[in-house]
């Protein structure tokens, strides 16, 4: 029975885009069931996998070294419950965000689930080529639904975002055909222990697969095309994008270096690594600061967020695993809730340059909160989802005695405050003319409420932080 | 090596011929009517030993029809072509086919 | 029931938290149900602080333990020093929310201000209950969240100015204690507050690297406390509204770095262990330097709440200096100057908000002849003066005089001339109000009796009153004297 | 076989051009072009490693070659999609 | 044969050299077309007829139709020369330099692979009788890793989508006039031979080079070739019927993986005596729906409609 709730995890959101697909009008309860079900279905699987056995399905019954099989260990497990989780949350923000505009509510509700179906496909495979295939399959679906906002305003990032995405996957695929071509099988299970060491082509083909995901995750060398895409998209797209499309990437990454290629990669590429992340922390973090549009303040911020999430390579301890994959959690929350208030914000005033901000904290009192509470997270600081991470990556760092990656832990969380409370300082500053100059439409409860419950989510993240990390358990392989 | 074979190679050899014949003549002649005549005479023809050259090494008489239909196909195709490309060549429409600074 | 009750420190924060809460949730709208709650909870919190008070003197120690991440619980705790800071702050939260209803009426946003007011004292409430450095953690870092709000609350700005100040100071405090926490639970694992500290036996393998945290520590908390050079914040923040003032000065921020100042030294570190350190000597002259610094600089300040926000930096390093003399008589002095600055600065303060708010005065020399037309808060800020100044028997006076036998007992005679200096500064930029709110003709010729309202006042004389009370009374068994001593009883005891 | 073989020669270069052309070309058409050279590169590169096995071409890199193909004309077909759009960016339809 | 694969490799890199580098952007993507072709003849060469057929259809084939249709639609100032050759700039050399190592560490790690069998193959050539077909790219590709099929079913669909989001407003449905008398009857008399090479090709997969992907580009061929005469147009509405059509090969996929469970015991498998007749099912449905996106994605438009006469 359990071995059904991957596929299914998979399949459902599958056949629940393709239907609306065909019927061409878009039925937004439905996919309010789809996601309570995948909800559902998560739950059922973190029950099953809590015993500490992975859940596994094997697609066609082929057997090892030859078929596709989807498997559901603690890292996965969490990731489709971030999955899950918003996107409950999402769809109900949806709902009103995409009401009216018949033909591209559509187009919404039928990447969405697609979308869905396929976040959930990559974080269950177990196999190198599926999920170069779930690669494009998610930016496939994520790149449509930028375009959403409008395609005369976002055809730049979105041609961009593509480009990059292409090149990225194939970089990628040249590592897995390099790697298949000495280990003789595509099966992540399989291949540490088919892989021969000592070869030129297997370090390359682990750099050409870290090179390719590295791109799609939007690394710091590589990060050019997420902020115009994410600052381009609708909000609730936004919020999918930064919380799970990139950290999608990032995911593969934990996964693979721990994983199949273990025997591959040295103590240097995960200096390298480290640092990649560390200035990606700063530069992100800077750049947001220096933004005048809110949504780019928002979407820098990824770019930073995920570099704190590469601070586990160097380290490579259990509690560096804990916090980047935490970390991974905690901003995924966050940021989303971070989208969808700035999206109200945006909803409000027609625009988002910061300056019209002003004063805006009394007719937008609710997004603000959410705002500013999913920005506490982000800022790292307590009670939050991430400053569990940050503590755990912070005693990672003394314990592996790598402390200059604490420089980059503690700077990256006060510039994160300065452009937190950037935004926050316009929003509460008094204007001269009376704040009722604006006269844009309210954001709905439902726009307003689910923000501010993904805000409070990335605050409990900080309490409910065991059961979590224990479902997680240790740095498989325990650690080099 | 036997005369079917003997006859088949001399039959490729002169279709290759025709090819690079009617290749140099479109990369030498001067103006698109020309070159147009060049390579769609040259061509046809060179297919149509090379086909001929091919269906007597295969030995079988469903292979030499099917490559047969081929070579008509391609003639046709080739013709039509032909036809539109000069066609559009004399309307002036060429500044069309050519790089726009 | 028991296990109610041994989770008494958890109600007590959740008093707060869930007022907040449900404020925020009420918005802008129904403010009398808002004042409603707001008093409500304030005097639960009394009750349930009074139960705790009775059930810790009776020697019972409540603690609640919440796992929070693998191998770090959040620990609420009750014990005799968080009594100390926890009564104070129900105590004055229930004077400040009578006065700051009365402060703020009819100005805007009145929800957000009360909301975070709450968050504000739950912070508070958890920096005292914490029972581990980890925990304390949490609560600061949120206190200084919910402050900035309040700081800014007025929109202008100059408030921006101020809160930008506060956040840049405080988070980057909070950033240096967050390492000196993380490195030192690299070094000793989780480490609960104990009565004596809990690192002596590491002292000796690892001298340089407590010497380290601890400095980061210090630091972190100076920033709060308002130590000499990471003061700035405080006098700019002056912008808040007069119950802000009041409570960052009184009950909050500032006394949240100074409570933590103690805790490291007395239940993390040891007496012992500071000492042995070198740190203790350290402390105590960044402590005296402050003292005089802020001292002389309240001098030269015209505006009345910048001089009293001097006062404070000058006044909160008492606490940290009679901790770190570390001896019994000066931790009691130090220790009580806690409640008893306390209450003398809520006084002065909450006089400042009733002069600006009834008569629009914020400089010093508009206060010419000032007693004559509010007799009873020019009373209640003379009686703050005064016992700033150390005049006895009023409160400051007892402080410091138990800060004197320490200095004494210590073999540190240099502190007594801090002491003395400290209090010839205090009266030389005290004194003059006093003449100018007395004896000076009001310089409009209208002098006719125009004393604050009633929500104004009534806080006023009660937080007055409270601090004569504790001077006058400190013989008694239920004063903060007679706790502290108890304390520091327990604490100097193993 | 003693020399290299001329085809792995040609997938190396195939995608060492499309990455030159992606690094160094402007024009998004050509930066389409460029990825499409290296995913041609990438797919003869795995040809190439199919013809290992003793008895017929491996036909799993071949099922990749055919799935990747699909795949980068899907992707490239959006996006010239997108270049006409680009180019033309004035008349916005579908909104 | 040697020198046969020779030349092909070196006009292989010729012709990759000149993509990159021609001034200007039409030679550009002429040789790109070129490389496309030649890549499949080498393809022949190395065994891989399958994927030749599919590279010459798709790749070459329709790739370049849709190439040659946008830079017909690029405005004239937006077609500028470039010179990315490595001596024009730093980022150039840089690039070249980069360029050259990687070339020669793919080379050297490409040539280096040579020694272990590949299991995951081995298995599956082993197990041929089992997977319903005689051709071992279609067994992978419809039965043993069936589920990569149909996530890159997915992938189709979804450049559909985005292609639509982005398309411009159809000024007039028919924006290609014939040009003469002559195209329109030519296409009519190739339309029955194609489709008859692209339903063979589909059904041909099972045993013999071809298969969905193949057969449903040469129908996406002959789509193309009558809206280029202008027989078939593309329309701005869609019909259910068509978007059915375009879901069918991942909806019939996606039931029949999920519905025979209780039979088969896994997901996407097949119950013997069945694998075959279903396998067809599949790929005809497939090859249908390959050939509508495609097509779609030629016009640029949600709906097709036939020429008025």
């Amino acid at each position: 029975m359990t071995e059904a709730l991957p596929v299914l995890l998979v399949f459902v959101p599958f056949l629940a885009g393709l239907g609306q697909f065909v019927l061409g009008r878009a039925v937004p309860w439905s996919q309010q069931f789809v996601s309570g079900f995948n909800l559902l279905l998560v739950l059922l699987l973190l029950r099953a996998v809590a015993g500490g056995e992975p859940v596994i399905a094997d697609l066609g019954g082929w057997g090892e070294p030859l078929a596709i099989h989807l498997q559901a260990d603690g890292l996965a497990t969490l990731m489709l419950l971030l999955t899950a989780v918003l996107a409950v949350a999402i769809s109900l923000y949806a709902i009103p965000a995409f009401g009216g505009h018949a033909r591209s509510a559509w187009q919404f509700w039928t990447l969405w689930p697609l979308l869905l179906g396929s976040l959930n496909a990559l974080f269950l495979s177990r196999d190198l080529f599926n999920i170069y295939v779930t690669l494009e399959l998610v930016t496939l679906a994520a790149i449509p639904l930028v375009l959403l906002a409008g395609p005369r305003k976002t055809v730049d990032a979105a041609l961009r975002y593509l480009l990059f995405a292409l090149l990225g996957s194939l970089i990628y695929l040249a590592g897995v055909a390099l790697l298949y071509a000495q280990a003789g099988t595509l099966d992540l299970a399989l291949l540490p222990a088919a892989t021969p060491t000592g070869s030129l082509a297997g370090p390359l083909a682990a750099a050409l697969i870290i090179t390719g995901i590295l791109i799609k995750g939007a690394i710091l060398p590589f990060h050019i095309w997420l902020p115009a895409a994410h600052g381009g998209a609708p909000a609730a797209v936004s919020a999918i994008l930064s919380a799970l499309v990139v950290k999608a990437a990032i995911y593969l990454l934990l996964r693979l270096w721990t994983g199949a290629l273990e025997p591959l990669v040295s103590i240097a590429a995960g200096q390298l690594l480290g640092l990649l992340g560390a200035s990606a922390v700063l530069f992100g973090s800077w750049q947001a600061f220096r933004q005048s549009r809110l949504k780019l303040v928002v979407a820098y911020s990824t770019v930073a967020q995920l570099g704190y999430m590469l601070l586990f390579f160097p380290m490579a301890v259990t509690a560096a695993w804990q916090g980047a994959v935490y970390h991974g959690l905690a901003h995924g929350v966050a940021k989303a809730a971070l989208f969808l208030a700035a999206g109200n914000l945006l909803y409000y005033l027609g625009q988002d340059r910061l300056e019209a901000l002003r004063g805006i904290d009394r007719p937008l009192a609710v997004s603000l909160l959410a705002f500013g509470l999913a920005g506490v997270s982000i800022m790292g600081l307590p009670p939050s989802g991430g400053f569990t991470a940050k503590w755990l990556l912070l005693t990672a760092s003394l314990q592996t005695g790598q402390w200059w990656w604490t420089a980059a832990l503690v700077a990256g969380g006060l510039l994160a405050a300065g452009y937190i409370f950037r935004v926050l300082r316009l929003a509460f500053l008094q204007s001269a003319e009376p704040a009722e100059r604006r006269d844009g439409p309210v954001p709905g409860r439902l726009m307003a409420w689910t923000a501010t419950a993904l805000a409070l989510l990335a605050i409990g993240l900080g309490l409910i932080s065991a059961p979590l990390l224990d479902l997680l358990g240790d740095i498989p392989g325990g650690g080099s | 090596m036997t005369l079917a074979s003997i006859t088949a190679s001399v039959l490729i050899v002169v279709g290759t011929a025709f090819y690079i014949a009617g290749t140099v003549g479109l990369l030498r002649f001067p103006d698109i009517h020309s070159r147009l005549h060049a390579l769609t005479k040259a061509d046809n023809t060179g297919l149509g030993f090379l086909a001929l050259g091919v269906a007597l090494l295969s030995g079988s008489p469903r292979l030499a029809v099917l490559i047969a239909l081929v070579w008509l196909l391609a003639l046709i195709a080739a013709s039509v072509a032909c036809h539109l490309i000069a066609r559009y060549a004399l309307d002036g429409t060429d500044s069309d086919s050519e790089p726009r600074a | 029931m028991s296990l109610a009750y041994q989770a008494m420190p958890l109600w007590v924060l959740l008093s707060s938290l869930l007022a907040a809460a449900v404020i925020f949730a009420l918005g802008e709208g129904r403010p009398r149900l808002r004042i409603g709650i707001n008093l409500a909870a304030a005097l639960i919190k009394l009750v349930l602080v009074g139960i705790m008070l009775l059930g810790v003197r009776a020697g019972h120690e409540f603690i609640v333990r919440l796992p929070l991440m693998p191998g770090i619980d959040l620990v609420l705790q009750a014990d005799a020093l968080s009594m100390l800071f926890i009564s104070l702050s129900a105590l004055l939260w229930l004077a400040t929310t009578i006065y700051a209803i009365a402060y703020l009426e009819d100005s805007p946003n009145r929800a957000r201000f009360f909301g975070f007011f709450s968050l504000c004292v739950a912070a508070t409430m958890g920096i005292a209950t914490a029972g581990n450095l980890f925990t304390f953690f949490i609560f600061y870092e949120m206190l200084t969240l919910a402050t900035w709000p309040l700081v800014i609350h007025r929109g202008t700005q100059q408030a921006m100015r101020a809160g930008r100040g506060y956040l840049c100071y405080t988070l980057g405090g909070g950033a240096v204690l967050l390492l000196g926490i993380v490195l030192l639970h690299g070094l000793a694992g989780p480490q609960d507050f104990v009565a004596g500290g809990t690192l002596v036996e590491r002292g000796e393998s690892h001298p340089l690297v407590l010497t380290l945290i601890f400095a980061l520590l210090i630091t972190g908390m100076g920033v709060k406390a308002a130590l000499a050079p990471l003061h700035g914040w405080l006098p700019t923040a002056m912008v808040a509204p007069a119950p802000v003032s009041a409570l960052l000065h009184a009950v909050a921020v500032v006394k949240a770095g100074a409570f933590g100042i103690v805790r490291v030294v007395y239940d993390v570190y040891g007496i012992e262990l500071t000492q042995a350190l070198g740190m203790a000597e350290v402390l105590a002259i960044a402590a005296s330097v402050t003292i005089i610094y802020g001292s002389l600089r309240a001098i030269w300040q015209t505006d009345l709440k910048r001089r009293l926000a001097y006062s404070t930096v000058s006044q909160v390093s008492y606490i940290a200096l009679g901790v770190a003399l570390a001896n019994p008589l000066a931790s009691i002095g130090g220790l009580v100057h806690l409640v008893h600055q306390g209450l003398m600065k809520i006084t002065l303060f909450f006089c400042a908000g009733c002069y600006a708010e009834t008569h629009g005065i914020h400089s010093i020399d508009e206060l010419d002849g000032i007693g004559r037309r509010m007799p009873w808060t020019t009373a209640m800020f003379t009686l703050g003066a005064l016992g700033m100044i150390g005049l006895p028997p009023l409160a400051g006076f007892i402080s410091k005089w138990y800060l004197g036998l320490g200095a004494v007992a210590a073999g540190q005679l240099w502190v007594i001339g801090v002491l003395l200096a400290s209090t010839v500064l205090n009266a030389i930029y005290f004194l003059p109000i006093l003449h100018r709110a007395w004896f000076r003709p009001p310089k409009q010729a209208d002098d006719s009796l125009a004393e604050a309202p009633v929500g104004l006042l009534g806080p006023t004389l009660f937080a007055g009153f409270a601090a004569l009370a504790v001077g006058l009374f400190a013989g008694s068994g239920w004063s903060p004297l007679a706790w502290v001593e108890l304390l520091v009883q327990r604490e100097y005891s193993p | 076989m003693s020399g290299i073989d001329p085809f792995a020669l040609a997938a190396a270069g195939l995608m060492a051009f499309g990455l030159y052309g992606f690094c160094v070309c402007r024009h998004p058409l050509r930066r389409l072009l460029a990825i499409n050279l290296v995913g041609n590169g990438v797919f003869l590169a795995l040809i190439l490693i199919a013809r290992r096995l003793p008895d017929g071409p491996d036909p799993v890199p071949h099922a990749m070659v055919l799935t990747g193909i699909v795949i980068a004309v899907s992707a490239t077909a959006f996006g010239l999609a997108l270049i006409r759009r680009q180019a033309r960016p004035e008349d916005d339809g579908n909104d | 044969m040697m020198l046969l694969d020779g030349v092909l490799a070196l006009l292989l890199l010729l012709l990759a050299g000149r993509c990159v580098t021609a001034a200007s952007l039409l030679q550009a993507i002429v040789a790109f077309i070129v490389l496309g072709l030649l890549l499949a003849l080498s393809w022949v060469r190395l065994q891989a007829p399958d994927l030749a057929l599919a590279e010459a259809a798709i790749g070459a084939g329709l790739l370049g139709v849709l190439l040659l249709g946008t830079w017909r639609h690029l405005p004239a100032s937006g077609i500028h020369h470039e010179f990315p050759w490595p001596w024009h700039g730093m980022k150039q050399a840089v690039s070249a330099l980069g360029g050259l190592a990687l070339a020669v560490m793919l080379a050297l790690a490409l040539h280096e692979t040579a020694p272990e069998p590949a299991a995951a193959g081995e298995t599956a050539l082993a197990q041929l009788d089992a997977a319903g077909v005689k051709q071992p790219v279609t067994a992978v590709l419809l039965n043993f890793r069936a589920y990569d099929t149909l996530l890159e079913m997915g992938v189709l669909l979804m450049a559909l989508i985005g292609a639509l989001i982005v398309r411009r407003p159809l000024q007039d449905g028919s924006r290609i006039a014939p040009a003469t008398l002559l195209s329109p009857s030519l296409a009519r008399l190739f339309l029955p031979p194609i489709l008859l090479i692209g339903l063979y090709l589909v059904w041909a997969g099972a045993y013999s080079p071809g298969g969905a992907f193949q057969g449903g580009a040469v129908l996406a061929g002959a789509g193309v070739m009558l809206a280029l005469t202008g027989l078939l147009r593309g329309a701005s509405v869609d019909g259910l019927w068509l978007r059915g059509l375009l879901a069918l090969g991942a909806i019939v996929f996606t039931t029949a993986g999920v519905l025979l469970v209780p039979v088969t015991g896994h997901f996407m498998a097949y119950p013997d005596g069945l694998v075959t007749p279903l396998m067809v099912l599949i790929e005809f449905s497939l090859a249908i729906s390959i050939a509508l996106s495609l097509l779609l994605l030629f016009t640029g438009t949600p709906g097709l409609a036939r020429s008025r006469p």
